[in-house]
């Protein structure tokens, strides 16, 4: 898949909340469904603005975030792109209907800002606590993509990124900045619409008649047509079959679940994306994301400068976890170091793949203080 | 405060239903329908046979409604919007039949394979 | 299909793939309502493309498998959300939402109220049973005083819920109680419901034998509906009736109707303004 | 005229809210990264602290990719009242340069600072006293040797609202102007300073 290419184009001096609005106008979003809440406002503050002025562009408040979320879910099936953005306790009330959008495979990209916690915590802080809500938040076992970013510019890549991926996989897709990113100004570049690639669900091309609303395809990912379209079919919460009616038939179940993953797992290369620095020789790798990412940067160019082999592994994609790239890093690292502004949320991924080959070491700030560079340097010139 | 409308546990018994005479001794249309009852999507709830003004159907042995009184029929309608399972199917006979296709289509619609336990299905709510 | 109707017309907009008979219990009225919808949307002349049906989750929210419609089955309480993304997405679209007493008024009540402050422009229908259905009969929100549920083995001690009151003060712009015993009135009622633009609820008055009649003292289902026969009164009758005297009578027909325009109406007149404007 | 290399230079406006502060911070950020081209990032303290009058804007400012977006050691401390000088003198490096308003921030914790009465020159000289943050940055523009007083104009002129564009130009020039008259050359007073950041660590943002 093409990412969006850097060129000089168009600057503006932006928040990173308008960012996520910029990459997701650019992605073709045209509904916006939320409730406000520090620190992601300005994302539907701006989405206020900016899509009555979008054909068929559409904007509605609700009254909480199960409503924002439904929202979203209902204007998808009815052909949309949405997008709603949220925070600790908003996303939380989600889960939900997370859950339903992954068993109906609607396309739909939350961005979630996160912010200390947990309950209401610290509202105007940092932290990445919801790093594996994000994952296994919803009830059932279900597969879903989760992304991060770590700076403004980033913020409108991956918001293209996650609608690309949303419509392309028919699910649910996070995308988790923290409150530094998202309240963070810098200047960013907007590319041009031929510069990145903008992907829409495949529709269908049979007849309505043959239409089959969940059968099996080659990439695992049925085609899915507008409310109002033609097509008539069933979308239901319930566990179906393929034509989408409700079934407890175990075969029907459990290809139903199983395809959920099927459609997703085959592609990881696609879905899981990273960012390498140093790493080809890294003695010591940091793996890090989101604004941490930025401070691990500073850290392993530091450490080089004082003759340490060190790298940095950059998540963009959370989950499905890049095992790969992490095996790879483990390959010649001897020891890897997890910063994060959580008790371990990652480093338990990392865990799950290092099967005691390399020592693991964590660093956890849970204090709404950003991890500083120093503070990681410390650890990667003592090991 | 409101009040539902099936409120009280020793409420007054319900008289019988009284149909309109006007209605019932419209011998105009009296005799002139086809009564059919699709007896696979019958629950036999009675609520026909209850309620019917002139008793053309009854409840059998095994629960289900039967037509027994065709010829009363007045073609009132009751019987066809009240029943939860549409089952029931009131006709003029002056087309002899029920239309092309129609009867046996509704009756034999159970698809194939698609088993399903719903009712067992308890949900959140 | 102009000519047919009754149970032959009813017939037409079934999904015969679906199984039938359907899931609701012998004698419930939910299988009524469904007839009655599917006479009004026929009697709008609508196409089945041009209606999506909502529903929410319990024995309400399987109505919406058995139509040949856009149908939607979502999570419990919610129904009304997701209808307001479909609305505001598709503001052509025929947006009819069902939903039960507990998963309107309950869970769901936050969302109703709100819909109709917002006056999105969806119908909904408020299948009224008095009872938690599917989950095996516990008390909802409009349980009357005094009644027996599995939750209230002692009788309700909670006040209940007046939908239309509800609504009402909520600013919806079509507000109506039917029965699924005063079918032909509940027709015109739903079709109303449907031409007027804004939110529009329609509250049915439905019996549930199985969890609720039975335990209440009712011996079928047809007591019920004798019971519906016997107090749900048109409410230019039941503003006669002295109010010591009204005792279990509600009062049913169209409460509010007004024209406003619904949001999606008014959004997308900003929109064109803020395009034109530019 | 070509930018001068920066590595890493850290401003810190704070004061009361209301002054105009994220305002400042947006204009200068701005002005900087897309008028000068340097990579800027601007963050902004919320939360508790922000209550209760205190506000703060931070800009880093370099030539390189900025990892770390928080002002760590401050190279200009912009105080605009006594509470919020108080609490941040320390963040500033040793070197750095202090602004304050002279008026309202009565007692300085050194004796080394910059001082203009921004606030009676908005209201005398400009009739407007919402004009304030123009003057801080203009006298800014003045003290920053990288910063280029036309850039930083140009900038102002095309991301405010029309109607305020000339009476926030005639602030920003007056604020260059009195800093000027008042604190001679800004090479001199940089001296001591080489605006290179010395990589004395861990003393971060601990507010």
């Amino acid at each position: 898949m093409a990412r969006p290419k850097k060129k000089k184009n168009k600057e503006i001096f932006a928040l990173g909340n308008e960012a996520v609005v910029e990459g997701a106008l650019l992605a073709g979003c045209d509904f916006y469904a939320g409730y406000p809440i520090t620190p992601s406002s300005e994302i539907m503050e701006i989405m206020a603005q900016r899509l009555p002025r979008i054909p068929n562009g559409s904007f509605v408040q609700m009254e909480d975030e199960i409503g924002g979320l439904g929202a979203v879910i209902g204007a998808s099936l009815a052909g949309r792109k949405a997008l709603t953005a949220t925070s600790g306790p908003g996303f939380s009330l989600m889960q939900e209907h997370i859950g339903y959008g992954c068993i109906t495979e609607t396309p739909l990209v939350i961005v979630n800002v996160m912010r200390g916690g947990p309950s209401t915590g610290l509202p105007t802080s940092p932290a990445q606590g919801d790093v594996q809500q994000a994952r296994w938040g919803t009830h059932g076992d279900h597969s879903i993509i989760v992304l991060s970013a770590s700076n403004v510019q980033e913020c409108l890549e991956m918001t293209i990124e996650a609608f690309n991926l949303a419509e392309k996989y028919r699910t649910p897709v996070i995308l988790l900045i923290d409150e530094i990113t998202a309240h963070t100004r810098e200047k960013i570049t907007i590319p041009n619409e031929a510069e990145f690639e903008v992907f829409n669900r495949t529709l269908p091309t049979m007849p309505p008649e043959w239409y089959k609303p969940y059968e099996e395809t080659v990439r695992g990912v049925p085609p899915m047509p507008a409310i109002g379209s033609g097509y008539r079919f069933h979308v239901t919460g319930l566990t179906h079959d393929v034509n989408g009616f409700p079934t407890s038939r175990p075969d029907e179940v459990r290809e139903l679940n199983e395809r959920l993953f099927r459609k997703i797992d085959q592609f990881l290369h696609d879905v899981q994306i990273v960012e390498e620095i140093d790493t080809e020789d890294a003695e010591v790798a940091v793996i890090a994301y989101g604004t941490v990412a930025r401070s691990a940067e500073l850290a392993v160019k530091q450490a080089r400068d004082l003759g340490v082999k060190a790298g940095l592994l950059k998540l963009k994609t959370l989950f499905p976890y890049p095992r790969k790239a992490t095996e790879k890093l483990m390959y010649r690292a001897k020891t890897i170091i997890v910063p994060e502004m959580n008790m371990g949320q990652i480093s338990r991924e990392v865990k799950r793949v290092n099967n005691g080959q390399v020592s693991v070491r964590t660093i956890n700030k849970v204090d709404g203080q950003i991890i500083t560079p120093a503070e990681i340097l410390k650890v990667l010139t003592r090991v | 405060m409101f009040r539902g409308s099936f409120v009280s546990r020793d409420r007054e018994a319900y008289g019988k239903f009284t149909p309109n005479p006007d209605q019932v001794m419209s011998a105009k249309s009296k005799g002139k329908s086809i009564v059919t009852i699709f007896p696979d999507w019958c629950k036999g709830c009675g609520i026909c046979a209850a309620f019917c003004p002139v008793k053309v159907m009854e409840l059998n042995d095994q629960g289900k409604a039967v037509v027994v009184r065709e010829e009363e029929c007045i073609n009132c309608g009751f019987c066809e919007l009240h029943c939860p399972d549409f089952a029931i199917m009131v006709q003029p006979k002056v087309d002899s039949e029920i239309p092309a296709g129609s009867k046996s289509a509704h009756v034999n619609a159970a698809p194939n394979g698609s088993v399903e336990s719903e009712k067992s299905i308890k949900e959140k709510g | 299909m102009a000519d047919i109707k009754g149970t032959q017309l009813i017939h037409e907009y079934l999904r015969h793939n679906k199984k039938f008979p359907h899931v609701f219990c012998s004698g419930c009225g939910h299988g009524i309502v469904l007839g009655s919808l599917i006479r009004s949307i026929h009697g709008l002349g609508l196409s089945k493309d041009d209606v999506c049906i909502v529903a929410g989750i319990g024995c309400s929210g399987r109505l919406a498998a058995y139509v040949d419609f856009n149908t939607v089955h979502t999570c419990h309480g919610r129904a009304l959300t997701f209808a307001t993304g479909i609305k505001m997405a598709k503001p052509g679209m025929h947006v009819i939402v069902v939903m039960g007493d507990g998963d309107s008024m309950a869970i769901g009540g936050n969302h109703l109220i709100h819909a109709a402050r917002r006056n999105i422009g969806v119908t909904a229908l408020i299948l009224n049973n008095n009872i938690y259905g599917m989950t095996g009969g516990q008390c909802s929100p409009t349980t009357p005083a005094g009644a027996n549920t599995q939750t209230t083995p002692m009788g309700q001690m909670e006040q209940s819920f007046d939908c239309v009151e509800l609504c009402t003060a909520a600013g919806a712009n079509f507000v109506a109680r039917g029965s699924v015993f005063h079918v032909k009135r509940l027709d015109s009622m739903i079709m109303e419901g449907i031409k007027n633009p804004g939110f529009g609820v329609v509250e049915i008055m439905t019996p549930c034998f199985t969890q609720y009649g039975r335990k209440n003292g009712f011996k079928s289902p047809v007591e019920m509906f004798h019971a519906l026969k016997k107090n749900v009164v048109k409410r230019e009758r039941f503003d006669e009736i002295p109010e010591a005297d009204r005792g279990e009578k509600v009062p049913s027909g169209i409460f509010v109707q007004k024209d406003t325009p619904g949001l999606e109406e008014k959004f997308y007149e900003m929109a064109a303004r803020c395009q034109g404007g530019k | 005229m070509k930018n001068q290399h920066l590595d890493r230079f850290e401003i810190r406006l704070s004061g009361l809210g209301g002054q105009g502060i994220l305002t400042l911070g947006k204009v200068m950020g701005s002005g900087l990264a897309l008028g000068q081209g340097y990579n800027v990032t601007q963050t902004q303290s919320y939360g508790p602290e922000a209550r209760g009058g205190a506000s703060r804007s931070d800009l880093v400012i370099s030539s390189e990719k900025i990892s770390y977006p928080k002002a760590e050691s401050v190279d200009l401390l912009i105080a605009l009242s006594q509470e919020a000088c108080n609490m941040y003198y320390r963040n500033l490096k040793p070197g750095g340069l202090l602004l304050i308003e002279s008026e309202l921030v009565k007692q300085p914790p050194v004796n080394n600072f910059l001082g203009l009465p921004f606030t009676s020159l908005a209201k005398d000289k400009i009739g407007l006293v919402q004009a304030m943050n123009t003057i801080v940055l203009g006298a800014a523009t003045y003290l920053l040797p990288f910063a280029q007083q036309k850039v930083i104009r140009k900038n102002l002129e095309q991301i405010l609202p029309a109607k305020i564009v000339e009476i926030n130009v005639k602030a920003f020039n007056l604020g260059y102007k009195e800093a000027k008259k008042n604190f001679g050359d800004p090479e001199e007073l940089w001296k001591a300073n080489s605006v290179v950041v010395p990589d004395e660590d861990t003393d971060y943002d601990s507010i």
